[in-house]
């Protein structure tokens, strides 16, 4: 199949589906009409796009964890506890690694070693394992509207089963959910396959179903720009729209300047929304913002603090949902009662903050323009290279390094742009490989991080990123030199 | 002559970013590091350290299922030929808060030489792998 | 002796200190030269005022926590670990009930109580009682600098004995530590008391000593609006700099709108910079930002929220330093370990956002302006009912309603303003009493209040200040009525 | 008729917010509250109730001393002739967070008919003395 940025006939549908339902035995249990239906009656309130749509209308953001276990029934278990103790606004349902590589046999060896051992041996819930009844069971179990959560680059199983299931959301797309979670899987066939959950969504849509998508925002989590992440966002996007999503949440991953973060999120809206209107999709669009995903103190409470600054950033900036993080974030996945502790301390700064924004200043002005600026000259370039083509122009601007994640494991990403935090925290671009910005840009740029290496007498380099990406563990936000 | 060590993330597990610095601080201190990156099988680690001679394989494992993807790993490696290679893990080696002596003594077992909690420093491991191969 | 805002006399001064000294036994072992001596040995690390103004210089914010109990050797223990484990800044001595009302013989049972069953039956370090040296033994424990922190109206006594312990900063009013602290003592005592305690801080001055003083900025710590409590900021300042005092930091509580709480430290900077420059007085001006006074939720995760939002606005306003509460605060008086991871979410988020500062717009400077004009109107009528003695028109303003602090137990307040939330959650005021605003001022309160009674499908009423007052504690800012 | 109580904060303690709240809530249950306010001794309690022929003494105490404050009220109270007058206490009583119950129970053992926990509603007090008082 020839990768381009065009709804799949049914036909090409229809085709892959009858292959993919095989990929594991309980793809049998798939059968879309009788989704449709069990979908229809599934309640407003346990629905992600509706919830969401509200939350927007009323100007307020919810709170989501992340949560997932080997067995149904401890599944079950956590969610709940999440759900009545923490105050959970919305449930994930982690999906373990092994899933997300499609090693199912490695998955049960995970179920029954958990069985065995009586603790979780999988970081998530083998979805594609336990299959759309078990899917059902959860929902029903719950009263909240439930996502899988992931980074599944062939997500196509799993989205048959978890959407069967009743699961009203999905995370990930054809960029992110392969450069910062694969090694050598080719962007074409992301892309392609993402297309393939794309339709199913639009297809649920045009049965009248309501399934909300959300492209993973934060990538690697580690000083991304805005304008990179914006740029994969508002792609990631507009090929869902094509294949016919309705219901799109974008993501951010705070970077820790406030009027930076507040500025990512506004112009995401703002410029994503240009972009619908200009292609003549029609999209209900909300956001999401990831509290800090870089590294984490080890201490409990100086991780509630960084978990309370990302609550107040989200609010802040307007955001319809935000991830919540847990005390135990420096030790790996937490218990379910640091897990609640997390929302807890979230819940009430969103609730403290309610209503409130971050006031338009000349400053937060001056960084919107900028986030604009730079994801317009990354998008003009892949809309260039892929001759009108996006999901042509994705692969090639990739190839190109025009499109560089950095730290992404990817073998199909250049891997040349280095990101590094000014003297006021905000992440700025310190190599830009190939990325085509304007002159004024890389001055911009390069003027605000010289400014720094002058404030710690030293010279702009790969240390001061290493610093930065250990900073805000160590409690700083900037990596700042020892003796500084 | 510098030392050639083997330097991967194992399993299923993607998280590139402790890998790259890990690349960064070895080298910087004398090393020369085959970095297999991230997503790397047993076989993987072994067929790079038998490549290229290597004096040491450092395992890291951020998402949790370490325990199960380092099962054997020592046992494979003699198979190999490869009899005195230094083992090392770290990273997050398994699911949850749980109390490290018994997780180190889990590993240890397993055959691991060197085994790091959470957090620690890439500076510690160079330390102690400049020990066990008598770098002065 | 009558009242008026002017240097004490070396007579008149020395007169009250010959009896002051009897008070109680300890009181024998102050001598005011030896105390210079010892001070001026004192290392600049432990000096209040010189850490405040390198804080200030490096335009940082420091973090103190409130900490006191019956024993010494308890109390140092106390202050070390908050010191070492806590990461504090600065450290407080927290001063008990009975102290605060002269009741040494009250404490004296308290001590022994504390000894007999190994738990401090004070709510807090017993000074006066302990006299001079264990102050000594305290501060030589320790490496940060020293501070009381009470609310006594006649701390005469307390505070020589303070800063002859080398204790180089002291808070507290005649009017912040009077009327929100006391049911029955007059104003004019209390000023004149605390013209004593500034006088003395004075003399240290002249002395070659460097004393920190601080007035007491949240006064009862619920719903104060801005504008009243920088008035007392600033009256208490220029009475303070009438006496001598050099080295002052004024201020404020969280009220807990972004918006208002940043305009409400700048201001304060502001306008007492400005009262200051025109009675010709040369102060050094700091500020400090206190987290939420009110209810606290009970929930520790919850409590973390609050805190860690206090911190962070307390970074955004710039302010010198922040008094940090802790997640046992809804459940009275904090373990030391709870005490520390107050100060360790504090300091995690003040770390953040080093440099980090609320950028200005619009709304932050309508906000400015109107705690600014409202401040003045208070302000001039003072002078005016003194006759442009300031300590005069204290007393008469108080006496007349012209100043009013809501929810104060003392009789010398008139208690007939209301505060209450608009709808962003600014502290507004609901009814005036005698406060002399202009009508716009007041036009402007009322319609903000109605247009949260609009939303809220009820009347502006008392009932909406008692859901405002137990608010926070259930977690949220505004208290909405419960059906809605 | 409407019943008497007499409401004050105990001690040294100058906390007026919920003493004034506590003011708002029993007088709008249509009790007759004769406030004392804050910084009252235990005689002022037992002067107020004796002159209004009160029902109820309700004793508040945020500061951590509400133990020694309270010790001997009861006895005062029988000396003064008020032999069963109902006695509450609430707020934060103790010094620090301790377990509730032996807290509670050092309270009951003082003589005082309901304690209550820090953060109850004013209304669990309401309920409480309409059922003491027999009030329909």
């Amino acid at each position: 199949m020839t990768l381009q940025n065009k709804r799949l006939t049914e036909e090409e549908f229809l085709k892959q589906r009858q292959e993919i339902l095989t990929h594991w035995p309980t793809g049998k249990d798939v059968d879309l009409q009788e989704a449709v239906d069990y979908l229809k009656k599934v309640p407003e309130h346990k629905n992600f796009a509706a919830k969401l749509r509200k939350a927007s209308e009323e100007g307020i953001t919810l709170a989501q964890p992340r949560a997932g276990v080997a067995l149904v029934d401890e599944h079950i278990k956590l969610l709940q506890y999440l759900q009545n103790e923490g105050g959970a606004d919305l449930l994930p349902n982690t999906i373990d690694s092994y899933t997300r590589q499609n090693r199912y046999n490695e998955c049960q060896v995970g179920i029954e070693e958990s069985i065995k051992e009586n603790r979780s041996m999988l970081n998530g819930f083998p979805v594609v394992n336990h299959g759309v009844k078990n899917c059902r069971k959860v929902l029903e179990a719950v009263e909240l509207p439930l996502q899988a959560r992931h980074g599944t680059p062939d997500a196509r199983l799993l989205t048959e089963i978890i959407h069967a299931g009743g699961w009203t959301s999905n995370e990930g797309g054809g960029i992110s959910y392969n450069i910062p979670y694969a090694k050598s899987v080719s962007l074409e066939k992301t892309i392609l396959d993402w297309q393939y959950c794309d339709r199913l969504t639009g297809m649920y849509e045009e049965m009248g179903v309501e399934i909300n998508r959300e492209p993973f925002g934060p990538l690697t989590g580690t000083l991304v720009p805005p304008s990179m992440s914006n740029a994969v966002a508002i792609i990631e996007g507009l090929l869902a729209a094509e294949q016919g999503v309705k219901n799109l949440t974008l993501g951010y991953g705070q970077c820790g300047n406030l009027v930076q973060d507040v500025a990512a999120i506004r112009t995401l809206v703002e410029q994503a929304s240009e972009y619908f209107k200009t292609y003549g999709y029609d999209i209900e669009l909300t956001t999401v913002f990831h509290q800090w995903m870089g590294g984490f103190p080890a201490d409990e409470s100086k991780a509630f603090g960084v978990i309370s600054w990302g609550a107040a950033t989200a609010a802040l900036a307007g955001a319809t949902k935000v991830i919540v993080k847990t005390p135990h974030e420096a030790m790996g996945i937490p218990t379910m009662e640091a897990n609640a502790q997390g929302i807890k301390a979230t819940k009430q700064v969103l609730n403290l903050l309610k209503g409130q924004r971050l006031t338009m200043s000349k400053e937060l002005q001056a960084e919107m323009q900028l986030i604009k600026a730079e994801t317009k000259c990354i998008l003009d370039k892949v809309f260039e290279l892929g001759k009108g083509d996006l999901a042509v122009g994705t692969v090639k601007a990739f190839e190109t390094g025009v499109m560089d994640i950095p730290f992404a494991p990817s073998k199909y990403n250049a891997g040349k742009i280095l990101p590094a935090r000014d003297n006021n925290g905000a992440v700025r671009y310190l190599e830009f490989g190939n990325i085509p910005m304007s002159k004024d840009i890389k001055d911009f740029n390069r003027q605000l991080l010289e400014a720094r290496a002058k404030t710690e007498g030293r010279d702009v380099s790969f240390q001061m990123v290493v610093d930065d990406i250990y900073a805000v563990g160590k409690g700083t936000l900037v990596g700042r030199p020892e003796n500084k | 002559m510098k030392k050639n060590i083997v330097l991967g993330v194992i399993g299923a597990d993607c998280h590139a970013v402790g890998n790259k610095v890990l690349d960064y601080a070895f080298t910087e201190a004398g090393f020369e590091v085959i970095n297999i990156g991230v997503l790397s099988s047993q076989e993987d680690f072994i067929n790079a350290a038998i490549e290229t001679n290597a004096s040491a394989i450092l395992v890291s494992s951020l998402y949790g299922h370490g325990e199960i993807d380092c099962r054997g790993l020592r046992e494979k490696c003699e198979e190999a030929g490869l009899k005195d290679i230094l083992l090392y893990a770290g990273g997050n080696l398994v699911v949850g808060k749980q109390e490290w002596a018994p997780v180190q003594k889990r590993f240890e077992d397993m055959g691991f030489n060197r085994v790091y909690a959470p957090g620690t420093s890439p500076q510690v491991g160079i330390k102690h792998l400049k020990e066990d191969l008598q770098i002065i």
